[in-house]
């Protein structure tokens, strides 16, 4: 019996509760069991990553019941790479935030490893309802660590994130009512046979079920009209925080992605659920996210805009459906992910090394380090705005190429083109206030030590040259996860070749 | 003999419902409301009680108990806001 | 021996990774590193070359990611080989130039190591086989060129000029990237060898016109052309050796590089020529016509600089192969005249101070040696003969004069070369005469005399290169014009001749009235800036592209002001509409011909009795429902109403078979209530705020459309027969999960993973709060000002003295029955913390922590760790976790009992739920204990409970 | 044939009081009346009913149950208080409105 | 009896998200809790209304409701019960850090 | 009876928990019988903190009887209160009256005060811990001396019989 399936969630919810246990030790011992658990994670994630690799797909069914009775896990190559993916997101961010930011509010640690086993939970379940519960795992901890911190900005960003995500909740159990309702299963691989069996009459209910499912997960991706949120909310997160919600829209595109390949896909009454109108939503997004960096007035603002851009980038991508779409999003998907988070660690630390004028847009005093932090930016800008020769060039690449002939196809260039020029402007103007119009400091205040923030914030500085070096087997990785998506394996490995389920029926 | 009577009793029950709704919306001070209110679970457990009988099993026999254990901490706090504004110190 | 060429480009790399590090020991020693490396890089190529001037392409290969078409391919030819002298050579002089320009204090390394980058990225750009390479080369030398223009930022002008040329030429590439694209996806490659052997079929497909104008369209911005030149006068700002090198030799040139690479497959059509000729003909009279007017010395060499770029431009564009070995000819002598000319006027800006043209004069007196230079160079410029420009403005002249295209109006390009050679005459007049003649220098901050030896060196390097090419054209630069020329026109190369003296033909006859006739036109200026002063305001200063910057962020400032100001009904409303809107369009889009709402289900066997009843719980739902909604601003009456709701709600749980839910429902809605409560101890009684008419009614809208149709659905759902799973819980719950309440079971057993997400939610819940709380100061509203005496009226602090032990006894027994009748974990934990919560209403804060000294954070870890332990516990046994296990165990004198692990997992949601629901409790009470505390330790003493000191037992 | 006539007439006799008490609620003048009617005649309606479910349940199986009677029980425990701290709170809130006296004649106009 | 839950259920609804969309903290608590009973009405209504068959395999029950539904909302009642108690939480948090009770005019950046 | 009393510190309580137990149980086993038991005797124990100055029940037959007159009291007098909420309305007679208590336990004047709500007619309002009154407000008062008396005699003084106060 192999439980590699189900250690990415377990391992940060056991580290997660050692930590509320360890709350009278001190942050020390919470930092170490913390950090353990994120490095152990890596090495978790590499294991998935190999395991999944080899195109095998593991199911495990939680409490030993059959798959669409009881939960199951499904690891295959996208869970492997979702999970790696948060796992190294989330290890510099917990050093960055070991370095002190843990200390501003209670039960850092506690929620920060909540909220991976959030993510892992939902990006490894096969199971609606159980996504739907890990969503909410996730949430809460993002919740509790967005207000970290506290300050003004931060509770009003909270109670906004918190409202919308609570009616956003409200949505997906309406819609899993509906589709328990008609489909009678919770079980995605199972929930695509019971699709190709409705009734001409129930066809109607069960496309508006489905599409509410949509809006929600549309919701979590920021998607056009529900993006205008996550600007000021991310913005308003400590740096640690926003970096690891760096790869919280990505779960609303993974689930996109998950149902409606699992689900939605085999059959006719939802198989166009997504088609007519998401690309037009998605670059509508783009838009929407280069408005939003052009309207910033704060670094970590502009990158949180940047998150919602990489949003319609990825969904632009999906909407056009091949596999070699599928690819390039994924590909994009961990470029922009880790950029981002870097990001995120990178405006914390400028924030901090300019003292009052933190990482807004006006004139302050020298950075602290500006050197290394300037080398930094650079870098991070370069990626995040698709400048070559980083990730982000790349990245863009393979969805430009892989678009191109999707409806839609020049206009999505356009914005997407648009996307990578406007916020390098933005991105030029603001190095330019930190860097170079910054007034000495009124005293020699210099740290001369690095610190573990600015340590994390060069880990995570490794990321996109490391995804260019190794592009190719990414890439390879990419288009292997998308062939797998199309196949029917994941579906005969969680239902057996044989999927027709003992029914009762109801009236 | 039962299968008239419970009907008429709920009847009755549905009918005491009514006008402690009327009440509640009536008001005309928040007490009277509360009092409404802790009216309203005292009959929900009558009708409980009643659905149990109906139904020929005892199933929502600890609903009735929950409501009849519960139903007035609620009563309880609203009153304990009226008179001083903190429910717990 | 194909690697060399990656070597070269590592060489360049490794210097700018070498030169900060060697700067450190000294600027003399960053210098070394430079030119070693550029060196390194020349004498790399070197054995290549030989084979290159035969005609022959290196080409090199390895791959990346070649699905999506991106390789390491690399490629030397002609052109590559002009390029890479160019870059290499003139960076040589650069090199050792800046050495002497820089100030002392400035280390170099910053400077060195990003011109080293810039170089190899266009060393890149000519060297790369793959065009999407190309392009990756392409902006790196956008980017180093951002951060070479602004080298020295704590100039403000220079820093907005920087980001001006990165929002050009990166807007371009950007462009150039989506015609690569576009390119490589027609031709079906993107490896250069393909695309130029596909010219033919490239030139028919219909993409061609949008891969054209976007290929041009980057080659236009980086080479400047009219009217996206704006940003090359402005990035003058930069220190000399930058622009001598960027805008003479290297960045301008990758434009027109790219128009002769590219020209085999792309150029010989109507497009081309059109699109090409005109912007490149428009930008060579446009820069001459403004450089006669910039007073900035510096500014005069960069309009001309962008004159000269259209120029090669409009050869390239005439089309003819004649015309393109011209284009060539002139990059190289223009990258060798204007190179020594900006470093001419650097040292001449080094020695004075100013570069105003209306300050400086008569210079030769005080440095006649560098003026010397100046003068050959700048004649160079305006077509000397013996000079290398005039060479292949001579060429210029005679492909204009034998231009097919222009049919009958033959006429046309001849007058308009001539005319345009007439301006660059007089802005180089302008420049040789207002310089170093033309009376006394007025008020110089600095007197000029010579410059060091080996800072001249460069430029005397350069100008008897002018020389050299002008007197003997064949010898000097024969083989490589031959090869480079071959290379753009893919061996086609025409016939021609380099020779100083063609004999006296129109084109001669050309240079000469151009000459006279720039002389006159110079000498006659005054009316001209007079006119230019007073009617063309400056359009393309920094300070324009500042506004247009600022005013582009504010109109997106004022966009996303309207759509998030934070406020979370901004944020609602949107997704309620959409998902109305999604909705409808599933919907209908399924269904087009109609509503089919109801389905065929006969529906629930209901009596009249039950439907009566639902009726009535239905009333009552409205009443509560719209008190809510009506009473919602006087907070209190809400709660109650909300309560009602509440009630009813359990109530439908109740009559449709679902105890378990009735009784959740029940505690929960008390402890909601509980907390709503303590809230509104912090807020006002009424709320203040009135909405407008307008949109309360929005409101209500969008709220009854949604209400409505998630109406419609459910009774959609409900009136149709399904087929479930289901019957697989109720089958096995007995012998599989060990229970007779199948819910339970399912709680505990077959969906105990949900179960475990969901107290763990409850447990953040809890922490999230409690988080937020501590520390929270807030000032309460209701009563504070009147506290009663009596604050734990008697009757019920007696009363549920003895209700705690009775109630805890009811918990246990839900807790214990859970698993085979209502009941179970989640309820248990409620009542019990209901039970406590009614001990701190009663008796105060102080009396429940005095008494039970829970550390909350530990019980809820405790919890979820006995949950979590339960689930891991299958593993001992080789099964997945949470795998259950069941049986009777036979006790002596008590009889069969019942256990099934599932009551752990049952045991560790109750400590989650106790110790979450009391942490919140407690937190959100304590908050006005805090106020109590800042009122008075007095009054509050007086009204305490009389004390009790019973240790307390649950420690 | 006993046990179902004695239910039925302890269910009718519940539900009578049932009603009684909400016609107390309805009908009377002031708080304090009122709250005569839901604390003792729902209260005993409840309970009769509960005797009556008892007797009815027991009188189906074979073995004898009494925990209806925990029902009773605990509304015996509770509902005393309930009465007592809404009035506490009635005549808190008389106090701060001294004019709205006499409660007998007039609601007292607070919301 | 379809009807009238369905009927039920659009109230809730309707009147929970009218109550979100008002502009004090409060309101949209009291909102989000009227549109969490819905939403648990709905999911529990995914298993089809019966009366007298509750899902408890004892004697003297002869038919059973679907079991599901009801689990799942028992989690999601969990569920948004704690999510109530910490937006109250944050409620408070922002009143204390801002200094009132709404949303409106809040410097989000 | 120290040991017992050690052991069994709350026997009315826990008797009443064994009780409460045995009634929720589905059927009375030996082994419901035992764990109601311990149930019984551990509760009280773990919750005697919360319950200071626990009076002691000196006559459980005393209360027994009072529960008795209580119960009869309640059914017969209902009857009575039935006919004056469904009569007119102006013949009512509403009045608060003060209660002066001999008893001088705060949980003994909670049970009566319990019971005075409970009986038909009455609603106790207030104790007054100060001046040990008890406020009562009647329905139809017609006569409040002798409603204080039967107050006194009917239910104040087995109180202080059964409690020892």
């Amino acid at each position: 019996m192999s439980h590699l399936a189900i250690i990415p969630i377990l391992l940060p919810l056991a580290a997660g509760i050692a930590c509320l246990a360890l709350e009278r030790a001190g942050l020390v011992a919470q930092r170490a069991v913390s950090l353990a658990a994120a490095l152990m994670m890596m090495a978790v994630a590499a294991l998935l990553l190999r395991h999944a690799g080899t195109g095998a797909i593991d199911v495990y069914a939680l409490g030993n019941w059959p798959a669409p009775f009881g939960i199951v896990l499904v690891l295959d190559r996208l869970s492997a790479l979702m999970v790696a993916v948060c796992a190294a997101l989330a290890l510099p961010a917990l050093i960055y935030a070991s370095g002190g930011t843990d200390a501003l509010g209670r039960h850092f640690h506690a929620l920060f490893q909540f909220q991976i086993a959030g993510l892992n939970g939902a990006f490894l379940t096969g199971d609606l309802f159980n996504l739907f519960v890990f969503f909410e795992v996730l949430l809460l901890a993002s919740y509790g660590l967005l207000v970290h911190g506290n300050g003004r900005a931060r509770a009003n960003a909270g109670l906004a994130y918190v409202v919308l995500n609570l009616t956003g909740s409200a949505l997906f159990l309406i819609a899993l009512g509906l589709l328990y309702g008609t489909l009678g299963t919770l079980n995605m691989a199972d929930m695509a046979h019971a699709l190709a069996r409705v009734p001409a009459a129930d066809q109607a209910l069960v496309r508006t079920a489905a599409s509410l499912l949509v809006v929600v997960f549309a919701l979590k991706a920021a998607l056009f009209p529900l993006s205008f949120w996550l600007p000021s909310v991310y913005g308003a997160a400590v740096a640690p925080a926003a970096a690891l919600f760096a790869i919280m829209t990505k779960v609303g595109v993974y689930a996109l992605l998950r149902v409606s390949s699992a689900s939605f896909a085999g059959a006719p009454v939802t198989a166009d659920l997504l088609q007519p109108w998401l690309m037009p939503l998605a670059i509508a997004t783009i838009v929407a996210g280069t408005l939003g960096a052009l309207a910033a007035r704060r670094l970590a603002v502009v990158v949180a805009s940047l998150v919602v851009v990489s949003t319609g980038t990825l969904l632009a991508a999906i909407a056009a459906s091949g596999i070699e779409a599928i690819a390039a999003a994924l590909f994009y998907l961990v470029h922009s992910t880790l950029v981002a988070g870097g990001f995120f660690l990178l405006a914390g630390r400028i924030a901090s090394a300019r003292g009052e004028a933190g990482d807004g847009f006006r004139t302050g005093q020298t950075a602290t380090r500006a050197v290394t932090l300037g080398a930094a930016y650079l870098v991070f800008a370069l990626a995040i705005s698709g400048v070559p020769p980083l990730s982000g060039f790349l990245a863009k690449l393979m969805i430009l190429r892989s678009i191109q002939e999707a409806p839609f196809g020049p206009l999505a260039w356009t914005a997407l083109l648009s996307s990578s020029l406007l916020p390098a402007l933005v991105l030029a103007r603001a190095a330019s206030v930190f860097f170079w119009e910054a007034k000495p400091a009124p005293a020699a205040t210099a740290e001369a030590r690095l610190g573990l923030p600015a340590l994390a914030m060069l880990t995570m500085l490794a990321a996109s040259p490391l995804l260019v070096a190794f592009a190719a087997p990414v890439a390879d990785y990419a288009r292997a996860t998308a062939m797998q998506l199309r196949s029917p394996a994941a579906s005969e490995a969680v239902l057996g070749a044989d999927p027709a389920t003992a029914r009762e029926r109801r009236p | 003999m039962l299968a008239v009577v419970v009907p008429v009793a709920v009847g009755l029950v549905v009918a005491a419902i009514a006008l402690t709704l009327w009440r509640l919306l009536r008001g005309p001070g928040v007490m009277d409301r509360v009092l409404a209110l802790d009216t309203l679970a005292i009959n929900a457990i009558a009708l409980v009680i009643l659905f149990d009988i109906l139904f020929g099993n005892a199933i929502s026999f600890e609903a009735a108990l929950l409501i009849a254990m519960m139903g007035f901490v609620g009563t309880a706090a609203l009153c304990k806001f009226r008179l001083s504004g903190d429910v717990i110190e | 021996m194909s690697v060399l060429i990656v070597l070269a480009l590592m060489a360049l790399l490794a210097g700018a990774a070498l030169a900060p590090v060697a700067a450190r020991f000294g600027r003399v020693r960053a210098s070394q590193t430079a030119a070693a490396a550029l060196i390194g890089a020349l004498a790399l190529l070197a054995p290549l070359a030989p084979g290159v001037l035969s005609g022959q392409v290196v080409v090199a290969s390895w791959s990346w990611l070649p699905e999506w078409g991106l390789d390491l391919a690399f490629r030397f030819d002609g052109l590559s080989l002009l390029f890479a002298l160019l870059i290499l050579g003139i960076g040589l002089l650069i090199v050792l130039y800046a050495s002497y320009y820089l100030p002392v204090a400035d280390r170099m390394g910053r400077f060195l190591g990003l011109l080293l980058v810039f170089a190899a990225g266009m060393l890149g750009i000519v060297l790369s086989e793959n065009i999407l390479l190309l392009l990756v080369f392409w902006e790196i030398t956008s980017v180093t060129s951002f951060l070479l223009i602004a080298y020295k930022y704590e100039a403000h002008d220079g820093r907005i000029a920087a980001r001006m040329a990165l929002a050009v030429t990166g807007g371009g590439g950007l462009a150039m990237l989506a015609g690569f694209l576009l390119l490589g996806h027609i031709a079906g490659s993107f490896e250069l060898s393909d695309i130029l052997a596909r010219g033919a079929q490239i030139r028919a497909h219909p993409l061609y016109a949008p891969t054209l104008v976007l290929i041009l369209l980057g080659a236009f911005t980086k080479s400047a052309q009219f009217p996206l030149h704006f940003w090359l006068p402005n990035a003058m700002a930069a220190p000399t050796p930058v622009s001598a090198y960027l805008h003479s030799a290297t960045m301008v040139k990758a434009g027109v590089f790219l128009l002769a690479r590219l020209h085999p497959a792309l150029a010989g059509t109507e497009l081309w020529f059109g699109l090409v000729s005109s912007v490149g003909a428009a930008t060579f009279v446009y820069g001459a016509y403004v450089a006669l007017l910039k007073h900035d010395f510096k500014g005069l060499l960069a309009y001309s600089t962008v004159s000269h770029l259209g120029l090669i431009t409009l050869l390239f564009g005439l089309d003819t192969p004649l015309s393109v070995v011209a284009g060539v000819f002139h990059i190289i002598n223009h990258a060798v005249f204007k190179a020594s000319l900006f470093m001419a006027a650097g040292i001449i800006d080094h020695e004075c101070g100013t570069r105003d043209m209306r300050r400086i004069n008569g210079l030769f007196k005080y440095m006649p040696y560098t003026a010397t230079l100046g003068i050959v160079a700048a004649g160079a410029m305006a077509g000397v003969p013996l000079l290398n420009g005039f060479l292949s403005k001579e060429m210029f002249f005679a492909e204009a004069i034998e231009h097919p295209h222009f049919g009958a109006h033959t006429w046309v390009l001849p007058v308009f070369a001539t005319i345009a050679g007439t301006l660059s005459v007089a802005y180089s007049t302008r420049f040789i005469h207002d310089v170093f003649f033309n009376g006394e220098p007025i008020n110089l901050p600095r007197s000029p005399h010579e410059p060091p030896r080996w800072m001249r060196f460069p430029v005397e390097i350069l100008v008897l290169l002018c020389i050299a090419v002008g007197v003997a054209p064949q010898l000097s630069v024969g083989p490589l014009l031959d090869a480079a020329a071959g290379a753009a026109l893919l061996g086609n190369l025409p016939a021609f001749k380099l020779s100083v003296w063609h004999g006296f033909n129109l084109p001669l006859v050309m240079s000469f009235v151009a000459l006279a006739a720039g002389i006159v036109y110079y000498l006659n200026r005054r009316f001209l800036f007079e006119l230019h002063e007073r009617y063309l305001p400056d359009l393309q200063s920094p300070v324009a592209f500042e506004r247009v910057y600022q005013a582009m962020t504010a109109a997106a400032a004022r966009v996303m002001a309207l759509v998030d100001s934070g406020a979370p009904r901004r944020y609602l409303a949107p997704l309620l509409v959409f998902a109305i809107a999604l909705g409808l369009w599933a919907y209908w889009s399924a269904h087009p011909d109609g509503l089919a709402l109801a389905g065929g289900a006969a529906g629930a066997p209901a009596g009249p009795l039950v439907q009566a009843l639902a009726l009535a719980g239905l009333a009552a739902l409205a009443a509560g429902c719209l008190g809510v909604v009506a009473c919602h601003r006087q907070r209190l009456l809400a709660i109650i109403f909300m309560s009602v709701v509440g009630l009813v709600v359990s109530m439908t749980f109740v009559l449709l078979s679902a105890p378990d839910l009735a009784l959740t429902q029940i505690s929960v809605e008390v402890v909601t209530i509980v907390v709503m409560l303590l809230a509104l101890r912090f807020l006002p009684a009424r709320a203040e705020t009135a909405e407008p008419r307008g949109r309360r009614l929005r409101d209500m809208a969008i709220a009854g459309l949604a209400g409505g149709g998630v109406a419609a659905l459910s009774y959609a759902m409900l009136t149709r027969p399904f087929e479930t799973i289901s019957n697989f819980y109720l089958a096995n719950a007995v012998p599989g999960g060990g229970g007779a309440n199948a819910v339970n079971v399912i709680l505990v057993d077959f969906r105990g993973f949900d179960t475990l997400g969901e107290i763990t939610v409850l447990a953040m819940a809890a922490l999230g709060a409690h988080a937020l709380v501590s520390g929270l100061r807030l000032a309460p509203y209701a009563g504070s000002a009147e506290r009663e005496a009596d604050r734990h009226p008697i009757m019920l602090a007696m009363l549920v003295r003895p209700l705690l032990p009775l109630a805890l006894a009811v918990s246990l027994y839900i807790l214990l029955r859970g698993h085979n009748l209502p009941g179970g974990g989640f309820i248990a934990g409620l009542v019990t913390s209901v039970a406590l919560i009614l001990q701190y209403i009663a008796c105060g804060i102080d009396f429940g922590r005095a008494r039970l000294p829970l550390d909350q954070p530990r019980l809820i870890a405790a919890g979820l760790a006995i949950a979590g332990a339960t689930g891991l516990a299958s593993w001992l046994f080789g099964a997945p976790f949470l795998t259950s296990a069941h049986g009777h165990v036979h006790l002596p004198l008590i009889g069969d009992v019942e256990l099934a692990s599932a009551m752990l997992f049952d045991l560790g949601v109750y400590l989650v739920v106790v110790g979450g629901t009391l942490l919140v409790l407690t937190e959100l009470g304590a908050l006005s204990r805090r106020e109590l505390a800042a009122e008075g330790a007095t009054r509050e003493a007086a009204t305490r409970e009389p004390a009790t000191q019973e240790p307390a037992p649950w420690n | 044939m006993l046990t179902e006539v004695l239910t039925s007439a302890l269910v009718l006799i519940g539900a009578a009081f049932v009603l009684l008490g909400a016609v107390g609620l309805a009908r009377l003048p002031d708080l304090f009346t009122r709250l005569h009617g839901p604390t003792k005649a729902t209260t005993l309606g409840v309970g009769a009913m509960v005797v009556g479910s008892m007797i009815h349940f027991n009188a189906q199986g074979d073995g004898v149950s009494l925990r209806d009677l925990t029902i009773v029980l605990f509304l015996f425990i509770t509902a005393p208080v309930s009465a007592h701290m809404i009035a506490k709170a009635a005549l808190k809130e008389r106090e701060r409105a001294p004019q709205a006296e006499p409660p007998a004649q007039q609601d007292p106009s607070e919301t | 009896m379809e009807l009238i839950v369905a009927a039920g259920i659009g109230l809730l609804t309707a009147c929970g998200l009218y109550l979100v969309l008002r502009a004090e903290t409060f309101s949209v608590v009291l909102g989000l809790t009227l549109l969490s009973y819905a939403v648990n009405l709905v999911l529990f209504a995914s298993g089809r209304l019966v009366a007298n068959a509750p899902p408890l395999l004892v004697e003297g029950v002869p038919r059973h409701t679907d079991p599901l539904p009801q689990a799942l909302v028992l989690t999601a009642i969990v569920i948004s019960f704690g999510m109530t108690a910490y937006l109250v939480a944050l409620a408070l948090r922002a009143k204390g850090e801002s200094g009132r009770d709404g949303f409106d005019g809040g410097d989000p950046t | 009876m120290s040991v017992l009393h050690a052991l069994v510190p709350a026997p009315v309580l826990s008797l009443m928990i064994l009780g409460l137990w045995l009634a929720l149980a589905p059927q009375i086993t030996p082994g419901q019988f035992v764990l109601g038991a311990v149930v019984a005797l551990a509760i009280p124990r773990l919750t005697a903190a919360f319950w200071p100055d626990r009076p002691r029940l000196a006559r459980p037959l005393a209360a027994l009887r009072l529960a008795g007159t209580v119960l009869a009291d309640i059914v017969v007098a209902n009857f009575a209160v039935a006919r004056r909420v469904v009569g007119p309305l102006h013949r009512l007679h509403p009045a608060f009256v003060e209660v002066p208590l001999d008893l001088r336990d705060g949980f003994v004047a909670t049970i009566l005060g319990s019971i005075v709500s409970l009986t038909p007619g009455t609603v106790s309002i207030e104790i007054d811990r100060e001046r040990w009154i008890l406020f009562v407000h009647a329905l139809d008062d017609t006569d409040p001396q002798q409603l204080v008396d039967t107050i006194k005699r009917r239910y104040e003084a087995p109180l202080r019989e059964a409690f020892a106060c």
